[in-house]
């Protein structure tokens, strides 16, 4: 651990939070499209997280599974758009 | 030394506030459309500028020490931030456009001309 | 499942072949970085999957056969039964190819290192192997429920 | 023939991009490294080559193209960004909005042409892409504080069709 | 600097919590489904923190494409 | 009636699994293993593979893999077979 | 400060399942309850591994001079979850063919309806 460790870690944590005050609008949210955009907001959060930790343990390889992550959020996001479509079309 | 640790201070200084804003308009706006704005905007720019921090730390440590293991960290940050870029406006644009067709309205709306386009 | 907007589409286009070919580089350096046969297949059948969600059931029969995918996967199965048969000369399972000088045969430097590719014996071979299997288990799974969630829905209006 | 190759070298390229490392070629790759990612991407270009090139036009080849891409990226657009992102903090903080949905027709015609401008509507000030029609695209708005009801191309989207018309078309 | 490190645990682990409580409470399968996705992908920020990679890339293609694929499908044949 | 013998139950059976995990040793500092600590050593100089994970799964556990592996395609064969008669 | 907070995560997760699986009648909530089940368990597999101060269990440019986790409860919780995602996609095969013989999902109703 070298002398940036503090300087990458604590943003991280503050990201954390943030993805705490998400979370309420996941319980909150009076339709579904509410809670995929809290969905895709805790995703961006996570990533720019997960970046932020490796960089402070100072491991490269790491940053793999923040790729990983943000390609395949994006699936998920998809798929529920693409029900909520087919849902009013009948 | 100096100025490589006052460059990262403004870009997480940057990134962290932005991520703010974003999630605080996620809580505060009164429905999806306002809400996909402030999350897809904000939390874009602020993670551009969090990860440019990155960036930047490992180019300057590998200029510094030589090792090769800092080039890795920069280049891998910069494909994960490309990924980003890409992928999240069109998760956003899917989102409206299946809110949409879904029966969510916008709220305090002065003007919809999709709903009249719809409606012929 | 009808297919969905044009701006989907576009970047469909070019986000398939980079999960494409980041998968088989999570596969192929299974010895050196976190991944492997599992995580491989994992990522290379989500971008299946992203092609059957932005083009639709119907339409993506044109660029996923799904008889090929099931012949992949007995292919992957068998290839990994049989290196696992070939070190029988000593134990079932043994590594025959590790430090042996001949391809994936170059000893590992001993500590932290920055890794070489030339390594690892049959582990690489076998992370192929299980990554065939596990990539086109997945798309043949997804493959199915698509087409059979369109029939059950069918039968339920009529 | 043409589109094998192109795959095939974008995705070489984005493999040696993962790989940078220590090595006898240049310093950078080793030589059983570059073997592999040889016979990974005629894979790949085998498996991705009729996703990428569908209607089979070739104009994105031409290098101008590229270099004139960035120039947008790094100039107008990143401008566009910065001013959109403190738009979005003024109206977080003070909670003063006037949404609608509005029409808008850039005469752009390839698919190619209005995913970059859909993308670069959405992030940029206080506009977000709804939906867009298929048959003469044009794009549908969300726009976040309406000051004319019939707006124009330039109120929505300054002057990015002109950059996207030399990009893309 | 240890203690803070035991913050991100601590918070990590609560949103799990809170994640996976509503994915039970809900009442409608859709809304539960996506709050499952939430809990599986913090679940893989929980494995990177706790150092485990190669579990945390296997959790993340898994639980952010495939489950969601397989439970959307579910739900549309059943509907 | 069944769902209140149900709840008393589930009751009984939650407060034992939380007794037990208070009990548990403390967090972050596992039992003295020797098997791992011989992975984490000679890995590197048996199998050649620097990821010590990957040389687990593959190496010295493979039968686990050889299970794994089955149990896939047997749930793949069981998946393609229910759906066999509704094709068309 | 931390103290036993994981242990106990797992629990309330194994606890969450369980209840689903009692006390639920719709089978796809059924089926979130075991995957549920199975996030708990590999938690725990994970957490049983874990070392304070030590860094993943790969030698390749990693920090130098640090211990190790342990790699073997990552192996069985890799195994663990493939086979979890295979077992999933067969009860909600069978929760779909079960849709389309009797028309409902609900478990009452469905044993009511065999007669």
């Amino acid at each position: 651990m070298s002398g940036f460790f503090n300087i990458f870690i604590i943003p991280g944590g503050l990201l954390l939070i943030f993805m705490l005050l998400s979370l309420f609008r996941l319980i909150l949210g009076p339709t579904v499209p509410d809670r995929i955009v809290a969905l895709d907001t805790i995703n961006t959060l996570v990533v720019a997280g997960m970046i932020l930790v490796g960089a402070a343990y100072e491991e490269v390889i790491y940053i793999d599974v923040a790729i990983v992550y943000a390609l395949l959020s994006y699936i998920g996001t998809l798929y529920v758009a693409k029900y909520l479509e087919g849902g009013s079309k009948k | 030394m100096g100025t490589l640790l006052t460059v990262l201070y403004i870009f997480l200084g940057i990134g962290v506030f932005f991520n703010c804003l974003g999630s605080v308009g996620l809580l505060r706006f009164p429905d999806v459309y306002t809400r996909l704005h402030a999350a897809t905007k904000a939390t874009t720019f602020g993670s551009i500028f969090t990860s440019l921090a990155v960036i930047v730390y490992g180019f300057s440590r590998w200029n510094v020490t030589g090792d090769s293991k800092f080039r890795v960290l920069a280049l891998h940050t910069i494909v994960a931030l490309i990924c980003l870029i890409i992928t999240n406006p069109t998760g956003a644009h899917a989102i409206a456009r299946a809110a949409h067709r879904s029966g969510v309205m916008p709220r305090q709306a002065v003007i919809d001309e999709l709903k009249e386009a719809k409606l012929k | 499942m009808k297919e969905m907007s044009r701006i989907v589409k576009t970047v469909t286009n070019f986000v398939y072949g980079f999960i494409i070919i980041f998968g088989f580089y999570i596969i192929a350096h299974g010895h050196l970085t976190p991944g492997g046969g599992f995580q491989g297949g994992a990522v290379v059948g989500s971008a299946f999957a992203l092609l059957l969600v932005s083009y639709g059931s119907l339409n993506s029969q044109k660029f996923l056969k799904k008889d090929i995918l099931s012949l992949f996967e007995g292919f992957g199965l068998i290839l990994f039964i049989v290196l696992g048969f070939s070190g029988l000369g000593i134990t079932f399972f043994y590594n025959f190819l590790a430090n042996s000088g001949g391809w994936f045969g170059n000893a590992a430097v001993i500590g932290v290192n920055p890794g070489n590719m030339n390594t690892g014996g049959v582990i690489p071979l076998m992370n192929i192997a299980v990554g065939l299997e596990v990539l086109s288990a997945f798309g043949v799974i997804v493959l199915t429920m698509a087409s059979a969630a369109e029939f059950t829905k069918k039968k339920e209006k009529s | 023939m043409i589109d094998f190759i192109v795959t095939f070298l974008l995705s070489m390229l984005t493999y040696l991009i993962l790989t940078a490392s220590q090595g006898e070629v240049w310093g950078i790759w080793s030589i059983f490294e570059i073997i592999t990612g040889i016979f990974l991407s005629l894979v790949v270009a085998f498996i991705a080559k009729k996703v990428l090139f569908q209607k089979r036009t070739y104009r994105m080849l031409n290098p101008l193209r590229w270099v004139i891409f960035l120039i947008y990226l790094i100039g107008p657009f990143f401008w566009a960004m910065t001013k959109a992102n403190i738009d979005v903090a003024y109206r977080v903080i003070t909670g003063k909005i006037n949404p609608g949905i509005v029409k808008i027709s850039p005469g752009l015609k390839t698919g190619l042409g209005i995913t970059l401008l859909a993308d670069s509507i959405t992030l940029t000030p206080g506009t977000l892409s709804v939906d867009i029609d298929e048959k003469n695209n044009d794009l549908y708005v969300h726009w976040i504080n309406v000051t004319t009801l019939k707006p124009t191309t330039h109120h929505i989207c300054s002057n990015f069709p002109q950059w996207i018309r030399r990009i893309a078309e | 600097m240890s203690s803070f490190v035991e913050i991100i645990h601590i918070s990590t682990l609560i949103m799990i919590i809170i994640a996976s409580f509503l994915a039970v409470v809900f009442k409608k399968l859709l809304p539960s489904v996506i709050a499952l996705t939430v809990a599986s992908l913090l679940l893989s920020l929980e494995f990177y923190i706790l150092h485990a990679p190669d579990v945390a890339i296997a959790e993340a293609g898994i639980g952010a494409g495939l489950t969601m694929a397989i439970f959307i499908f579910a739900i549309r044949g059943t509907r | 009636m069944k769902k209140i013998i149900f709840g008393i139950a589930f009751l009984i059976f939650f407060s034992f699994l939380i007794v037990s995990a208070i009990n548990m040793r403390t967090f972050g500092e596992p039992a003295y293993s020797e098997m791992d600590d011989y992975f984490i050593e000679n890995a590197q100089s048996e199998t050649g593979a620097n990821n010590v994970v990957t040389s687990v799964v593959f190496d010295y556990r493979g039968f686990d893999t050889l299970g794994e592996a089955t149990v896939l395609f047997t749930a793949v064969v069981g998946v393609i077979a229910l759906f066999r008669g509704v094709k068309k | 400060m931390i103290g036993n907070l994981p242990y106990v995560a797992v629990v309330i997760f194994i606890g969450l399942g369980i209840y689903t699986l009692m006390f639920k009648k719709n089978l796809i909530k059924i089926a979130i309850g075991v995957v549920l089940i199975e996030n708990g368990v590999n938690l725990f597999l994970i957490t049983l591994g874990y070392r304070k101060g030590a860094i993943a269990p790969i030698y390749t440019q990693a920090p130098s001079g640090q211990a190790m986790v342990l790699p073997t409860p990552q192996a069985l919780t890799l195994t663990s979850i493939v086979i979890g995602i295979a077992t999933t996609a067969l009860i909600l095969s069978v929760a779909m063919m079960i849709y389309k013989h009797y028309g409902t999902l609900d478990t009452d109703e469905v044993r009511r309806l065999k007669g």
